[in-house]
This record gives structure tokens, C-alpha cells and sequence, in this order.
């Protein structure tokens, strides 16, 4: 793949145990520290990436620990991507519900691609919806 | 996630360790219904302690929201108490302020029972 | 790779800066604390993963960036399992002279292997030294 | 890593916060070479405050040993204080223990030079 010279790729791969998202968390903790996010921006890409790691592992892997999420952390500067893979089968954006319709508001679950995409600057679906890609600047 | 079950009064408080995230949070959920089952008539009367949360995620949410409407249904009530910036977030953003009664003080969080 | 089934390994693949050894160190702490191991042996774990992993970085692949430090954590019950590779020239064991010589023993240099192998159960070299595999059981 | 510099007579204490490895250690090689150019005839008196080190790899422990040699040459002297668990442990094990005075006092460590 082409890299641009000043870009950090940094790769973790887990089975796919909801027992394993402390991994996760610790990375991504320490990635946006070191690149110096402040605090509500480290919070808000911690529960993006652990809401993309969760609905990778859970929806899409079915938590088979045989398979694997892929995570790629790219740094670049002032911008950071987040590429979350699982090796299920994808799911449509357009298929899932707003939960803040009054509807939806108590209902316990269905919030996770919502804070996501409030979290991050911009968030991607790819290859049928088994690859997220979000970004977020400093 | 650690979970230690106080009483105070007929008040049962939670105190929180961790992170409500992924499976974690199905312990909080067992030991929320355990204290719906054991509560008198069901009504349960609990006070969720976050002050040592450090991240709740979609799915802790849930668990909790779930709760909420599961002890409202059956007549108790549950409050949180010390929610910090990162909860605080969280619950603004999923339009949730209006529905949780929030605490700063635990002996307020235990009177607002009475 | 067959994998006995109780097996969960985590891997992590970063670009050979001495900057990102932080990404290692928070991997590596956070799996031994969830494996609970005792403080001392943490502290052990943790200094040795740092000491392969800078030694990758800066012996093997001689800080190139475009070269990859490559990371598997395998866990299984009470035996962590930690292999460092990297894409250098890889090196003879036997000629790393010993710190605890009275004549190193102010040198400003040459502890890291020692330490690998005074803090973990086994550690073993291969693949020409390129690759370090060493052994904590709990 | 974060390196703060203070001055108690003409002792000069150096609080060290974070980590103390690899290329890290780089920044407390030039802070300690930069205290022996300033110092009256180079020789240095240094208290290197270890209390808020969470960990010193090789290269950070090989950083420590070539100031004291260095300073050692020139007359001067580095001490070491509050040595935690982590960090006294790596100095056993590369048997330098007899090498370095350590104190866990401020006071002590700064009246050693007297
Ligand atoms: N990686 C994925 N693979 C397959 N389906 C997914 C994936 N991510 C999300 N989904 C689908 O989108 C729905 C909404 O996800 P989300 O908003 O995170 O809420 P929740 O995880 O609580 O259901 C999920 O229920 C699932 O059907
Ligand atoms: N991964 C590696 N690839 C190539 N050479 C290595 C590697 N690891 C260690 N070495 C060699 O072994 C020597 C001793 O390493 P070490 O004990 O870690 O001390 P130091 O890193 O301070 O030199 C190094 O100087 C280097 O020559």
C-alpha cells in the first residue's frame, strides 16, 4: 500500500472475545494521549473505536474467536483514522434505526454506529459494511 | 468491572469500579435484577455509583436504560450518582438527560427516596 | 498455525520508531494485569516485552520506519507467551558479553538481553536471532 | 517523559515524571549534560528524583550510569531519590546497587553533598 512519508501505521488483530476490548481501550487510550487530543476528543474516539471494536467482534464475527478483528491506526499529524475489519457479512447503514426517535430513546440497544458518528469528524462504511473507517482531527 | 452492593436505609447503593463496557455489563445487569428480586413487592430503590467509572459504552448504556425502565415498571426508581464528564456526555448525547435523576451527594441521592 | 483452543493471541505490528514503544508498553501492561499477575512479575513482563521490542526496533530494523515491529501475545491460562520479530540481519547470542563482568559493569549499554532473560521464565532466539520468543508463567 | 529542574542551594534536583526509556531517556542524557556545563568548575551535584518513574528500561538505566560516571570524573556527584520498587529492582539485577547512593528523603539527599 502507499503511505505518505510522515504517516504511523500501527496494526492489532484479536480474536474476536468481547473479554479481549481492554486491548483495544489501551491502545486507542494511548494513541490519541500521545498525540495530544484533548480530553473530550480522547473520550469521544476511545468510545467510537470500542463501539466499532464491539459491533466487529459481536455483530460481525458473532464473537467466533476463531475469527479476527483487524484495527489499523493511522497517524498522520493532526488526523488520525481508525479502520475497524471484521470477516462477517456486513450489514446496510441505511437499515439501522435513529435512536433518538422518541421510539427508540429506552430502548437498550441500538446506539453504537449513532455515537460513532457523533464522536468522530467523519465515519466510513466499506467492503459491504464489514469495514468502518473513521476519522477524526486534533 | 467491580460491583460492591451497599444498603443505606431501604436504599440499596451500588458502587462501580471499571469500565461498563462489552460483556461487562452484564454484571451490573445481574445484580440489578438480583436486587429487584429480592426487593419487597419487587419495588427496588437503588442508587447506581459512577464516581470510579472510567468509560461507559453503547452497550453499558443499554444495560442501564434497561434497567431503568425494568425498576420503573415494577414501581422503584433508580438514580445515578457522581456522573463525570465522559457519562455525562454520553447520556446528553443519546438524549437521555430528562430521564435520569442525577446526584452529586450520596446522602441527597439516598433522601431523594424518602 | 494450529492453535489449541483455550489459545487467544494478540497481535500488534507497529513501524520501527522508538517513539511508538508507548503502544507496546500499554499492550503489554494491560495483558498482564487482566491475566493477573502479581505486581512484581508485571514489572518484569513489562520490561523485558520493552526491551525485545526496542531491540527490533533499533538493532534489527535499525529504526527504519518503513520496517515493521511485529508482535504476538499468546495467551493461554497462566502462560504468556510473548514473540518479537523484526526484519533485520538478526544476531549471535553468544557474542553479547555478559553486564555483570566487573569490566562492563559501568557500561551505558548492553543490559537489554539481560534483563529479557533475568525477568522471563525461558527466552528463545530464531530465525537468526530476528525473532525473540520468551515465556512468564504466572 | 518530563523533566523539571529545581535548585536547593547549589544542589540541583531533577523531577522526572513518565517513563524512562528508550529514546525518551535522551531528554534526561541532555538536561544532566547541560547541569555539568553550567556548574561552577563542571562538577555537578545532582538529585535525580525517581518518585514519579513508572518505568526505566536498559537504555534509560545505561543513561543513568554513563551521568554518573561522567559526573563522577569531573568531581561532581548524582544521587538518586525515592527509587521505587520497579526501578530498585532493575538496579539489583544489574548489580549496581553499591554504585548508586540512594535516599528517600529530600532533605538527606540534598544535605549529602554538604
Ligand atoms: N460490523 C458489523 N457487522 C454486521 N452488522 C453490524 C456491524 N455493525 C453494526 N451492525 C448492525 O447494525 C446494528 C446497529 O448497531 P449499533 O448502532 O452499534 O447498535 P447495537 O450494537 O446496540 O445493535 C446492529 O444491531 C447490527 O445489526
Ligand atoms: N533484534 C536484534 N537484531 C540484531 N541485533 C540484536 C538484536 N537484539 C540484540 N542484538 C544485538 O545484541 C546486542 C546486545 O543487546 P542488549 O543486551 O539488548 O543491549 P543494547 O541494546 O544496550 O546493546 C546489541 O548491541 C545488538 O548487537
Amino acid at each position: 500500500m502507499d503511505r505518505t512519508p510522515d504517516e504511523l501505521v500501527i496494526c492489532l488483530d484479536i480474536p474476536s472475545s468481547m473479554q479481549l476490548i481492554y486491548v483495544l481501550d489501551s491502545v486507542i487510550s494511548e494513541i490519541v494521549r500521545e498525540m495530544g487530543f484533548d480530553e473530550e476528543s480522547r473520550e469521544q474516539v476511545n468510545l467510537a473505536v470500542i463501539e466499532a471494536g464491539s459491533n466487529a467482534i459481536k455483530h460481525g464475527n458473532k464473537e467466533d474467536v476463531n475469527k479476527r478483528a483487524h484495527f489499523e491506526f493511522i497517524l498522520i499529524q493532526d488526523k488520525l483514522t481508525v479502520v475497524v475489519q471484521d470477516g462477517g457479512a456486513g450489514f446496510d447503514r441505511e437499515n439501522v434505526e435513529n435512536p433518538l426517535e422518541p421510539a427508540n430513546l429506552l430502548k437498550s440497544s441500538g446506539r453504537g454506529i449513532f455515537l460513532m458518528e457523533t464522536c468522530m469528524d467523519t465515519v466510513k462504511y466499506e467492503a459491504r459494511g464489514t469495514t468502518v473507517r473513521m476519522v477524526k482531527y486534533k | 468491572m467491580d460491583i460492591t452492593v451497599r444498603k443505606k436505609d431501604d436504599v440499596t447503593i451500588l458502587d462501580i469500579w471499571g469500565r461498563i463496557t462489552g460483556s461487562n455489563s452484564l454484571d451490573l445487569k445481574h445484580t440489578i435484577n438480583e436486587q429487584i428480586d429480592i426487593a419487597v413487592d419487587n419495588i427496588a430503590k437503588i442508587v447506581l455509583n459512577l464516581e470510579r467509572v472510567r468509560i461507559v459504552d453503547s452497550f453499558g448504556l443499554g444495560v442501564i436504560v434497561a434497567a431503568y425502565t425494568s425498576i420503573q415498571r415494577k414501581g422503584g426508581r433508580i438514580v445515578l450518582l457522581h456522573v463525570g464528564g465522559n457519562i455525562k456526555n454520553l447520556i446528553v448525547m443519546a438524549k437521555l438527560m430528562t430521564i435520569f435523576d442525577r446526584y452529586d451527594d450520596e446522602d441527597e441521592a439516598v433522601a431523594s427516596f424518602q
